[in-house]
């Protein structure tokens, strides 16, 4: 399964996903305090540094992942060029960009099944409700259906483009739903004929 | 028959998610029954995918009766497709729904549908069946609804994805001899020799390659015999891709 | 107890898969994606608890860094985005939804459309907006305007989740849980 | 033999929405190889399911070596499923995760299931499967895999449906030896009555009862006799249902 881990090694990727996660936390709630321009430049610039610790490739890896950002970045600018609050707008874009970034720096050398432990460590208050070991069950079993109910989806849109000169559009996803409730079913009998779930 | 009758191939490859599945094929099909064996992962259904326009060739190109089938709404009277599994083709809740779709997309009217469906079923004796969720028709009677819905689009050539694999002896034997009395050109993927047994051509696919041609007592044999010979063996252990 | 489960892993995936559908990239940063029909699903099709546990745990995929949002992103930075307003809604948007459905005797399609537009919509968008405001530093004014881009692909949604909805109340309705 | 010894069925019943699948059946199953022969939509399936604790009898009894089959832990070490499409039943992204989850629901610590898992595959000469992800396997490979899961749990009884169903020649053939070398009881439901030629005995099946019930010389021809009769009627119409 595809991850956003990145598979050059770092620095960061020695470091405990708990330690490295708890960090995270903490310095996301100091960047949502500090409201000033140049203190916020220096944290993005330290977490420039710090991505940048994992070399050139790694660096614009990370880069390419706030992407998403460039039209908000433009959106916000513009927005505060013409109310003539530019230091307002820069405060908001610094802090996201460095909120961004140093998340992703996490989620780039964490391995999805240190982050997976930790997700059900953090789980462990809530046994009575959620039993940990059922919830990592419920992760496996997304990430191993998500392509499966993929090619299943596929397969539909081919058997709707077999009869039919138009793209399926929305009309697929009443199959579609169908397609996970049935599998639901089954894999649950599968799951049943294995000792069940939990306990 | 004219050099655009029939499916053409010409040094059409396929390559999904970086992986070769079939190499640059060159092959003209216009026999009337035509047979592709092979053993699971050859490439079979997405040989038929190609020679339906579902997916494009990654280099060369396909032509059927002279047609892109990339071009749907040209290819649609020419090319029919049953696939492997009913419940991965059916995609309305009823029978006449399920029926009436092929027709629709064809151009015609919601009435004439309706009436062409109606006579379809009265034909085969089974009106009683037009308001019928198709989720209480068994396997074997899904499998034969898909057929149905095809054959009533009346295309030229019908490609069979494994028509026969999970039906019981009963029931492969009537679909058998309805599809013997199709007039159309049907091409029939299986990886039973067997059901092939009556075709005109037999195609055996091994890794995407066209291993053998020819009529089915020249091709049929070799295939047991290799079967024969790769089942006696301990299983391969080699991971695909 | 394993039915439950698997209804809400399977959902979880589907809601991947809509991921797949390309999404409309909006200055705003969020961009406007087929997901959201998916969070309306989830409630109108598998009911309130169940659906809201689906959403909880594709967020939680997301989170632990699976690409799985439209346009494969994922990974904490996008709690840290524009967009997290309308990812912390998610769940109780499905939530909402899978109560009303549950809840109504109206028939199964509009009662599924008023549902997405109760949870997928008015509830969803509450906390989308106010996700808005706090990230673009705006006041909730500007920020539900922004949000009105959103609004008609929403209503559309909406109005697909009901006739989806009723769909497989037709094609199976045995496995509708949000009525069964 | 004890009396508690084998599958016992004392006048159990299944009525599914309403609709009665199996009438009461009384049954003591104990030979080492039993066969489990029928039409589609006979209720194989669901037998299977009723024996395996899968689904409760509407009426009746069902016992397994003395257990009550519902008893999902308890029965874990008496009874083993390989469903008909592995697609259902691999569970896990990963080839190790999935074998290793049947030993940790057996109440093995992680260690332990690590270890056997690595210990089974390096048996099977397939150490390099091990963090293969479970989608990249062959249709074939995936089967197998599913075997290997319900092999490494070793219960007394495998409950198999349609084993071979969908699988090239090939591969049937080894999948046939590895379970003919199995000290298990095996109980296979197929519609093929050739792959059940070896069985010690076998059941027919037919809308929920047994038909016929004895060795396989004598039900089998029996069986293929009606088949081909049937086959050489028209179609049924009437719906299931
Ligand atoms: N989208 C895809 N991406 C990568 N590989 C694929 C894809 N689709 C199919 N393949 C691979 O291509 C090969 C041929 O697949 P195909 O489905 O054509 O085989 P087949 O001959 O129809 O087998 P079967 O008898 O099992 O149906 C297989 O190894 C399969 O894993
Ligand atoms: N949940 C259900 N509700 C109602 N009817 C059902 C249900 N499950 C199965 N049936 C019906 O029970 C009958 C027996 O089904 P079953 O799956 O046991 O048949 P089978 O012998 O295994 O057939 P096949 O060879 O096609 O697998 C069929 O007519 C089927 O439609
Ligand atoms: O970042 C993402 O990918 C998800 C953001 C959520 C998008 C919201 S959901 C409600 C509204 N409708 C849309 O189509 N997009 C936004
Ligand atoms: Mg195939
Ligand atoms: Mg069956």
């Amino acid at each position: 399964m595809l991850t956003l881990t990145s598979p050059v090694e770092t620095v960061f990727h020695r470091v405990a996903a708990g330690p490295k996660l708890a960090a995270l936390c903490a310095a996301t709630v100091v960047l949502f305090w500090m409201d000033r321009l140049l203190p916020l430049s220096l944290a993005l610039a330290a977490a420039l540094a710090l991505t940048a610790m994992g070399g050139g490739v790694f660096l614009r890896h990370a880069l390419r992942m706030l992407r998403p950002l460039i039209p908000f970045v433009g959106v916000v600018a513009l927005w505060h060029l013409v109310t003539d609050d530019v230091a307002r707008g820069g405060v908001i874009l610094l802090r996201m960009a460095a909120a961004v970034m140093l998340a992703n720096l996490v989620t780039m050398t964490t391995r999805l099944s240190d982050m997976i432990d930790v997700l059900t460590r953090l789980a462990r208050p809530l046994r009575p409700v959620l039993d940990p070991a059922t919830l990592a069950l419920a992760i496996a079993l997304t990430i191993r259906f998500i392509p499966t109910l993929s090619d299943r989806v596929g397969q539909i849109g081919l058997a709707w483009r077999a009869r039919s000169p138009h793209r399926p559009g929305w009309r697929i996803l009443t199959p579609a739903t169908l397609a996970a409730l049935d599998d639901a079913e089954q894999v649950a009998e599968a799951l049943r004929a294995r000792g069940g779930a939990g306990r | 028959m004219t050099l655009s009758h029939g499916i053409h191939l010409h040094a059409a490859s396929v390559t999904l998610n970086h992986r070769e599945i079939l190499p640059p094929l060159t092959l003209h099909l216009h026999e009337q029954r035509i047979g592709i064996l092979g053993r699971n992962g050859s490439g079979k259904t997405t040989l038929l995918r190609l020679m339906a326009g579902l997916i494009a060739p990654t280099s060369g190109t396909v032509s059927i009766d002279g047609t892109d089938p990339a071009r749907r709404r040209e290819v649609l009277p020419l090319l029919g497709i049953l696939f492997q599994n009913p419940d991965h083709q059916i995609l309305f809740p009823t029978v006449e729904e399920e029926l009436a779709f092929g027709l629709r997309q064809l151009g015609q009217t919601a009435a004439e549908a309706a009436r062409k469906v109606a006579a379809a079923l009265a034909d085969e004796g089974r009106s009683h069946w037009a308001k019928v969720p198709v989720t209480t028709l068994s396997q074997g009677q899904r499998h034969y609804l898909c057929l149905l819905s095809i054959l009533l689009m009346n295309p030229a050539t019908i490609l069979l994805d494994e028509p026969f694999a999970g039906l019981d002896l009963p029931t492969v034997q009537r679909l058998q001899r309805r599809l013997d009395r199709l007039p159309q050109r049907l091409i029939t993927i299986s990886h039973d020799p067997a059901s092939l047994a009556r075709a005109d051509r037999i195609l055996w696919l091994d890794r995407g390659r066209v291993h053998a041609d020819g009529p089915p007592d020249r091709v049929i044999p070799a295939f047991i015999a290799a079967m024969d010979q790769i089942g006696g063996q301990d299983a391969d252990t080699d991971l695909a891709g | 107890m394993e039915r439950n489960l698997t209804h809400i892993a399977l959902f979880a995936a589907l809601i991947a898969v809509l991921g797949l559908v390309p999404k409309i990239d909006l200055a705003a940063g969020v961009p406007i994606t087929a997901q959201s029909l998916g969070i309306m699903l989830c409630g109108t099709v598998l009911g309130a608890k169940r659906g809201a546990l689906a959403v909880l745990l594709f967020l939680a995929l997301v989170a632990v860094g699976l690409p799985l949002l439209a346009g494969g992103r994922g990974g904490l930075g996008v709690f840290a985005g524009p967009s997290v307003g309308f990812l912390i809604g998610f769940p109780i948007a499905a939530f909402i939804a899978g109560w009303v459905v549950e809840n109504t005797s109206l028939p199964v399609g509009l009662a599924a459309s008023a549902a997405a537009v109760l949870g997928g919509i008015a509830v969803l968008y509450l906390f989308g907006i106010a996700g808005l405001s706090v990230m673009l530093g705006k006041t909730w004014a500007e920020a539900t305007v922004i949000s009105f881009a959103y609004l008609p692909g929403d209503v559309l949604k909406a109005v697909l989740a009901g006739f989806i909805t009723q769909g497989i109340a037709r094609m199976r309705p045995g496995a509708l849980l949000s009525r069964a």
